[in-house]
């Protein structure tokens, strides 16, 4: 296991994950939608996990992935929460586009 | 450690407590519970302590912060008793909620472990997106829960890339691993990148500009319950939070960190303060108050020496007159569809205490003296200045007195307006919060070092 | 025991004043007025005990009361000065001041605030008192501002006619002009000196001075000028004087005619030590005299007012007293003070039972002929009058030839419009006289009706007065000289004695004869012509003019109390406002940019994550990539 | 005993006034006055006789600040002119009739307990909670119990409030400053510290900035006339008789001795600025309609010359300035109160809505003149010795600054008789104008009594300041 990630380097890990995180960062701001917007935000968070795993493996110690359960577990919870107030959003305005909560402001 | 598990049993036991049916019990139970457990903390005040491999760190920042947590959890489950009557069924969830969230905050400044950390802050948040969003067919409510959930998980993804940045840098979590480490020369660049991601989502939790843009909505719409418990709590939580971590991860600033603290203090108190010139809610005036606060205690951070005492008195000098004046502000806008000012016309006559209570706080939040308020603010400005930022104070000071312009528009209210309608009697809950809140910031104002010798 | 005595005389008339401003209401008219002048008479018999005792051992009392006012450099003490000066004035003040006091009894009897008008009078005296006997500036300040004020309060008497407050404000005003002059005089001399008292103060003057002090003393004796001028109503602060008659007729007498306009000739002859070290100051003081008593007497020439006639004279006279004062001839001033006060006393006090004799009328054109009605106070103003015409052998004969002579040793212009000056004194004197007495009755036919000889409290004051005026000479006859022998100690210099030449004798002649040349131009203009001055609108010309008396008022009003008034109207209504403006402007700035601010804050979530990410991206590129 | 017996009887006072109830707070306040004049008159005589009286203790451990109260005679002179003054406010204020007058009084005995509080501080930070505690009971008496119209009055004490609050946060960062210097807030400390010219120079203007606003000093001066206009006359006097006074005192308490070679260096330019007010003042008070407006203006005048003599920096300077402190203190309260009797009877303050009062009440007329002629320094009464030895002092600098200072002799006696004649003068008025009641005679007799014994015999009042002006003085020049 660690041989590869000799041979691949950890910098493309770091890479790739940077990446992936941007992708969902991307989402979060131009999509309108928030279960898309909650989609990208799993994609952060799923993108901080894979480089979790990497470092850990890269650090050759456990830790890493006990916490990559930690944040999976919270993920979870977040995403239940959201989208229990996301179900009365719906209940009451009918959409879940982000775009109509605009009550709010000044 | 013991008070976490102490916490976290207490709020286990009000789940259950509706299951027994005991919902008359619950909140003078729960009063006392936390009272007890506020003892149970100071024991610890003197013997520091870490548990389960440094996950648990006890030492006198902690305890001082956390007792501050829970005085601030006791007021707030005492006023939710009257405020919550009107649907019973749920005000057992609803003070299990406020107690996990105190554990969470709890678990926020006595983490060793950076996991501990994120789940300190993740208990606390997600308690706050449930409380904001509570009032379910309330679309300003909705909203509010909305949007703090949206951008609260957003600053989390933020937070756990610094914590996985940090981790991928040192191969720790443990914090005084981390220290040790940070010491030391050769650490990759990513280092310093996940300390700042990380700071930048605390700045955002305490509502810093340019992070600041929910509070105003999300104060807004929560119900004035909620908005009470994150104007005061949570803001107090992630202040002491952000200077833990600093403290252990980044013990002597740059100068560009500074110029970078300097630049974000000037802007939150200055935006803060006159976004909140012209606002008519009372409660998203206090959101902008309170973002100037923010400022205020970010000020703090450019003295890292004494910023641990500085802050424990500002933030409690802030959370008390923030409890007081949000007694009154509930009580007065209960049945109201809104919160304006001009509710308030007239209080001086017709409830001259509350009036009384709640300029008291106003003037605290100004910082005028016997008030702690003011006391917080001169500790501040005397280290900032002893730690060569002229410019900050400047700044601070003139923002104080563009502050004065709005604090008093509601003093004014009270006292030169003709009230619209007469009040009800006030119950004695709110009387109790109120009076004791404000006394207590009293008594800190005027022997400061009660506070200030805690944790020197 | 002097001290007590010094005391007595200096309180008594303070113990009138109280008694009249808190009982005079209750107990009945005389016995206020009796109070009133007897608290003064008291302070009259005082001076002349003093006096006495000074006539023998010859040598003055200094009285020390207590501490006052100290500065670093110096202390003031609250104390009495008692020497030949002093004493002399007093002599005439409480003199005359009690004979005025007597005559208002009957004077004021109608008047409901008469007990107020005497409570006045005797503070006056008080004050006139205070600033003769002070021994050091300050004191003599004390006096000199506590006249001023009885001058406002008995100007404005009558308080329910708003033009006699308007005197009343003119004359304390103008006053202050001077006295803020004096104070600077006080300040320039207390930095130089460290005192502020008489006779230390001619000690340190006596002693060589540096060029800076000299320069000094210069401004001071300046200063204390401006302070005399605004006293003594001399050019340009004179114009409060004429107004001041609004007052009842016996404060004219005292205090614009007799005492408090002396006060300036008083303080320079104090300092006579102080105005020898400076001719250039004594000059100004001779140039400014001599014009005033030029301008005053050409203004009187055409008053038709009968007292506003007097208030010239008065101010054209003090005019020559400066001009003495001026040439050094300090005693000569003194001289002609002590004269002036007695006869213009007397014609005040004349015109003042005339006008009373005519229920209030003051206008010269419908009087005339009342020569039969009142006989008493016709022959008493005729002494009087000649004697300020300067007719041989009457008082003010004496004293205006020894000016003259003064004058004309000094400098023979100051002597010729000096001249001038005293030749229409005794014309328009004369015409006062012709037109009051002579003729037939110009007034409505129950005026007639009613003329009267006053009754004989007033008559008296007018006879007594009348002879001081015919002998008053004698104190200082040329031969003789014995005030000016009384009057040495106290000057600095010594004034010659000059023996009466050929040329003295001379220059009484001129005076003489310009003195009948000016009655015989007014008895055949007045008497032969029997001409009456015409009505105010048919006025033309020059005469126009110096009826208006040169427009000076009007002149001050354009360029002073205007502008001043304009000035304060901007600052009130514009710079106020604007500086107002300016400083809360941070206010207004503020709250627009709140305004514009909640724009920002729009409430959509996307654009608050942009916000946020933003901030992300411009704090790591600040700490990371930015170098 | 010492004086922090005087606070705390002051402040007992407050809260037993609060809680007598309306019926019996005035009585209440102006006992327990009362109670602190005699106090302080006790232990003015205890420090007289060598006694002391001052008092210290620790209060704070970080920052470190002492409960330090130091009573030289300087601040036993501004002690005696609040505690004197106060039982007069309140004896004065007995004609009128406040709806719930137990808060009005309380707020009244609260804010004198301040003032004193700030007279007798020695100690940088306690002075700073003194001066700003002092505010919020005149804004409340002023905003709750002031007349006029209620929205401009709410802006006029607002603007007060933000304006005065906004100069003494200067004050504050200044104290910072000089507390990060020396690690100690103690007068002597502040005192012994030696400071850069440009540091000076900014502490200096730090406080300049919150004192001149107080004074207040041109162009600082825009709240003034507006409040005390609006506000109730307790509230004007205290403001106009004691507030003011705190700046002044501060002045030469504070600014000159810890920042002296900055005053040194800016002398002329500040009493330049001093004078200047002092001619502004006058003349804007020449056109007033509205008689507290111009008795405010009058004042602008008045303390101008007061701030001069304190510049000065010489020992006429500052002994003239504190007497004619008091003197102001005493005749602009008499003032002010007679305002009020006017106001009391005619329910107007316009000028020329008055007049012709003379001729019904001879009694109050003459004590209103004595009150006019004191203010402006008539000989004999106390103003003119406090007049007189600034005017002296500033001869000593330039004789020129004399004679412009000097320019308030005329121009104060134009406006003030010109206000006398034109609202008690003249035919007499239609409208029945009521005698002087034997209260309001009372405090009259006081202030006069006052105003013409210290005028002829002011040594006590001097050879009392004297020995702790010359101390200050030696701070300055050493």
């Amino acid at each position: 296991m660690n041989n590869i990630l000799n041979q691949i380097g950890i910098e493309n890990y770091i890479f790739l994950s940077v990446l992936l995180f941007c992708i969902g960062v991307f989402g979060v701001l131009y999509r309108r939608n928030a279960i898309i917007v909650f989609m990208s935000i799993e994609i952060m968070l799923n993108a901080v996990n894979l480089l979790f795993v990497a470092f850990s493996t890269y650090h050759q110690d456990a830790e890493g992935q006990v916490f990559v359960f930690f944040s999976m577990a919270v993920a979870a919870a977040e995403v239940a929460v959201g989208l229990a107030i996301l179900v009365s959003v719906f209940r009451n305005i009918g959409s879940i586009d982000i775009a109509n909560l605009k009550n709010l402001k000044g | 450690m013991n008070t976490l598990i102490a916490i976290s049993g207490l709020g286990v036991f009000c789940l259950i407590a509706e299951i027994f049916n005991l919902r008359k019990l619950l909140v003078p139970v729960a009063a006392l519970g936390l009272l007890a457990i506020l003892g149970l903390t100071i024991s610890e005040f003197e013997t520091p302590a870490s548990f389960y491999n440094n996950m648990i760190v006890v030492n006198k920042f902690s305890v001082a912060f956390s007792s501050l947590f829970i005085i601030l959890t006791i007021f707030l489950v005492a006023l939710s008793g009257d405020f919550y009557k009107d649907h019973p069924t749920k005000i057992s969830d609803f003070i299990s909620i406020k107690i996990f969230l105190l554990a969470g905050s709890v678990a926020m400044v006595s983490f060793g472990n950076l996991s501990m950390f994120f789940l300190g802050i993740e208990v606390l948040s997600i308690s706050l997106y449930i409380l904001a969003a509570s009032r379910r067919l309330d679309i300003k409510s909705n909203e509010a829960g909305m949007k703090y959930f949206l951008m609260g998980s957003f600053a989390s993804g933020i937070i756990l890339f610094g914590i996985c940045l940090v981790y991928g840098a040192t191969g720790y979590f443990d914090m005084a691993e981390i220290h040790d480490l940070s010491q030391g020369l050769g650490m990759p660049v990513w280092f310093p990148i996940g300390v700042a991601l990380i700071v930048i989502g605390m700045l955002f939790k305490i509502a810093a500009a340019p992070f600041h843009f929910w509070a105003p909505d999300v104060y807004e719409g929560s119900p004035s319950m909620t908005t009470a418990t994150m104007s005061t709590l949570a803001k107090v939580v992630a202040m002491a939070t952000l200077y833990k971590l600093l403290n252990d991860l980044m013990p002597t600033l740059s100068p560009k960190v500074e110029i970078l603290i300097v630049i974000i203090s000037i802007l939150s108190m200055t935006v803060g303060n006159i976004m909140a010139l012209r606002q008519k809610n009372v409660k998203r005036m206090l959101a902008f108050s309170g973002i100037s606060h923010a400022g205020f205690m970010v000020m703090a951070l450019l003295s890292l020496s004494t910023a641990a005492t500085t802050l424990l008195y500002y933030t409690a000098a802030y959370a008390l007159a923030g409890i007081a004046s949000f007694a009154v502000i509930i009580f007065i806008t209960k049945d109201k569809d809104n919160e304006d000012i001009s509710n308030f016309n007239g209080l001086g006559k017709t409830n001259p205490l509350l009036a009384a209570i709640l300029t008291a706080s106003l003037l605290s939040m100004a910082g005028i003296p016997i008030f702690s308020g003011f006391f917080a603010k001169f500790m501040l400005f005397a280290n900032t200045i002893k730690a060569g930022h002229l410019i900050v104070v400047i700044a601070a000071v003139i923002n104080s007195i563009i502050s004065v312009g709005y604090y008093f528009k509601l003093i004014l209210a009270m006292y030169t307006k003709e009230a619209t309608s007469e009040k009800p009697a006030v119950p004695f809950v709110y009387t109790a919060v109120a009076v004791l809140a404000i006394l207590l910031n009293i008594v800190i104002g005027i022997w400061p070092s009660l506070v200030t010798n805690l944790l020197s | 025991m002097d001290t007590n005595l010094a005391l007595l005389l200096l309180l008594s008339p303070f113990v009138g004043f109280l008694f009249n401003i808190f009982f005079g209401k209750k107990v009945s008219r005389n016995v206020s007025g009796a109070i009133g002048t007897l608290t003064v008479l008291v302070s009259f018999l005082m001076s002349i005990c003093f006096f006495a005792q000074l006539n023998q051992n010859g040598k003055a009392l200094e009285i020390h009361l207590f501490d006052w006012i100290s500065v670093h450099n110096f202390k003031l003490d609250f104390g009495l000065l008692l020497d030949q000066l002093s004493l002399l004035w007093l002599l005439f003040v409480t003199g005359i001041g009690s004979l005025i006091h007597l005559y208002s009894i009957s004077y004021m009897h109608d008047d409901e605030n008469m007990h107020k008008f005497f409570a006045y009078l005797n503070l006056f005296v008080f004050f006139m008192i205070t600033l003769v006997v002070g021994d050091n500036l300050l004191v003599m300040f004390i006096g000199w501002e506590g006249v001023g004020l009885c001058s406002y309060l008995l100007i404005g008497f009558w308080h329910k006619n708003q033009d006699y407050n308007d005197a009343a404000k003119k004359a304390f005003i103008m006053n202050r002009i001077g006295d803020l002059g004096f104070l600077i005089g006080i300040f320039l001399l207390g930095s130089q000196f460290n005192t502020l008292n008489f006779s230390e103060l001619k000690v340190a003057l006596g002693g060589n001075l540096s060029l800076y002090t000299n320069i000094c003393l210069c401004f001071a004796a300046l200063c204390l000028f401006i302070g005399a001028c605004g006293k003594s109503a001399q050019l340009p602060l004179y114009t409060w004087l004429p107004d001041a008659m609004a007052g009842p007729t016996p404060v004219s007498a005292l205090i614009h005619a007799a005492t408090m306009v002396t006060a300036g000739i008083f303080m320079v002859t104090r300092m006579n030590f102080l105005f020898d070290l400076t001719p250039e100051v004594q000059n100004i003081i001779a140039i400014v005299g001599a014009l005033t008593a030029l301008v005053a007497a050409s203004i009187g020439l055409l008053q038709n007012d009968i007292k506003k006639v007097l208030a010239y004279s008065t101010v054209s006279q003090l005019g020559l007293m400066f001009l003495a004062l001026g040439c050094g001839a300090y005693n000569v001033a003194v001289f002609h003070v002590i004269t002036h006060a007695f006869f213009k006393a007397c014609l005040f006090l004349g015109s003042g039972s005339v006008i009373h004799g005519l229920h209030g009328e003051q206008d010269m054109r419908k009087m005339g002929g009342l020569r039969k009605a009142m006989p008493i106070t016709f022959w008493t103003m005729m002494i009087s009058t000649l004697a300020i015409a300067g007719i041989f052998p009457f008082a003010g004969f004496w004293s205006k030839d020894e000016i003259l002579m003064v004058a004309f040793e000094h400098n023979t212009i100051l002597y010729v419009v000096a001249s001038i000056a005293s030749i229409m004194t005794a014309f328009y004197m004369f015409r006062l006289m012709y037109l009051t007495f002579f003729n037939d009755f110009r007034g409505t036919e129950e005026q007639k009706h009613h003329l009267h000889e006053s009754p004989s409290l007033i008559t008296i004051p007018l006879v007594i007065l009348a002879i001081l005026a015919l002998i008053g000479g004698a104190i200082n006859l040329p031969g003789s000289n014995w005030l000016n022998h009384f009057l040495e100690p106290i000057l600095a210099t010594k004034h010659e004695e000059h023996a009466l030449g050929t040329h003295e004798y001379m220059l009484m002649g001129i005076a003489l004869a310009g003195a009948v040349f000016g009655i015989l131009w007014a008895y055949s203009k007045y008497i032969k012509q029997g001409f009456v001055p015409k009505q105010d609108s048919e006025i033309t010309g020059f005469s126009k003019t110096i009826y208006n008396l040169y427009y000076v008022d009007e002149f001050y009003t354009f360029l002073i109390v205007r502008p001043l008034n304009s000035l304060s109207n901007f600052f009130r209504t514009t710079l106020e406002t604007a500086l107002g403006k300016l400083v809360f402007g941070f206010g207004t700035v503020a709250n627009g940019l709140g305004t514009q601010g909640k724009k920002l804050q729009t409430g959509s979530i996307g654009l608050y994550l942009f916000a946020f990410v933003i901030g992300v991206l411009a704090i790591l590129t600040y700490l990371f990539i930015a170098q | 005993m010492d004086v922090t017996t005087i606070l705390i009887l002051l402040l007992v006072g407050a809260i037993a006034t609060y809680f007598s109830g309306d019926k019996l707070a005035s009585k209440v306040a102006l006992v327990f006055s009362l109670g602190a004049f005699g106090l302080s008159l006790s232990l003015l005589s205890t420090y007289c006789n060598g006694g002391n009286i001052s008092f210290i203790a620790n209060w704070i451990d970080i920052p470190k600040v002492a409960l330090a109260f130091k009573a030289d005679g300087l601040a036993m002179a501004m002690v005696l002119l609040t505690t004197a003054l106060t039982p007069l406010i309140i004896f004065s204020s007995f004609g009128n009739s406040f709806n719930n007058s137990k808060n009005f009084y309380a707020l009244v005995m609260f804010m004198s307990f301040a003032m004193t509080g700030t007279f007798l501080a020695a100690d940088g930070l306690l002075y700073y909670v003194f001066w700003e505690l002092a505010l919020i009971p005149i804004y409340f008496i002023a905003l709750i119990w002031g007349n006029g119209d209620a929205e401009k009055r709410k802006k006029a004490v607002l603007k007060f409030f933000i304006y005065t609050l906004g100069g003494s946060l200067f004050m504050l960062i200044a104290f910072a400053y000089l507390y990060s210097k020396a690690d100690s807030f103690l007068l002597e400390d502040l005192y012994k510290l030696d400071l850069t010219a440009s540091e000076q120079c900014w502490v200096f203007f730090a406080f300049f900035l919150a004192y001149a606003i107080k004074i207040p000093i041109i162009p600082f001066h825009t709240w003034q006339a507006k409040v005390y206009q609006k506000a109730p006359t307790v509230g004007t006097m205290l403001l106009s008789g004691i507030m003011l006074k705190m700046g002044l005192y501060s002045v030469i308490r504070w600014q000159l001795p810890i920042a002296p070679d900055a005053a040194k260096t800016y002398m002329p330019v500040l009493i330049g600025l001093s004078i200047a007010g002092v001619i502004y003042g006058s003349i804007v008070a020449l056109r007033q309609k509205d008689l507290k407006k111009l008795l405010a203006y009058s004042s602008l005048a008045h303390v101008g010359l007061i701030a001069a003599g304190c510049y000065t920096l010489t020992l006429d300077g500052l002994s003239g300035a504190v007497l004619q402190m008091i003197a102001h203190g005493f005749v602009i309260v008499g003032l002010f109160f007679a305002a009020e009797i006017i106001f009391r009877r005619y329910e107007t303050r316009k000028i020329d809505e008055m007049g012709g009062i003379r001729t019904q009440t001879p009694k109050f007329t003459s004590m209103f003149m004595i009150l006019v002629l004191a203010s402006v320094a008539l000989p004999g009464t106390f103003n003119f010795v406090g007049e007189f030895t600034v005017l002296y002092s500033l001869s000593q600098v330039n004789v020129w600054f004399a004679i412009l200072g000097g320019t308030t002799i005329i121009l104060g006696a134009y406006y003030m008789l010109k206000m006398f004649q034109n609202s008690m003068l003249g035919e007499t008025n239609a409208k029945v104008f009521a005698e002087v009641t034997s209260n309001e005679a009372i405090t009259f007799v006081v202030i006069i009594a006052f105003l013409l014994f210290f005028g002829l015999y002011p040594k006590p009042i001097v050879d009392l300041i004297t020995p702790s002006l010359n101390e200050i003085l030696s701070n300055i020049n050493s």
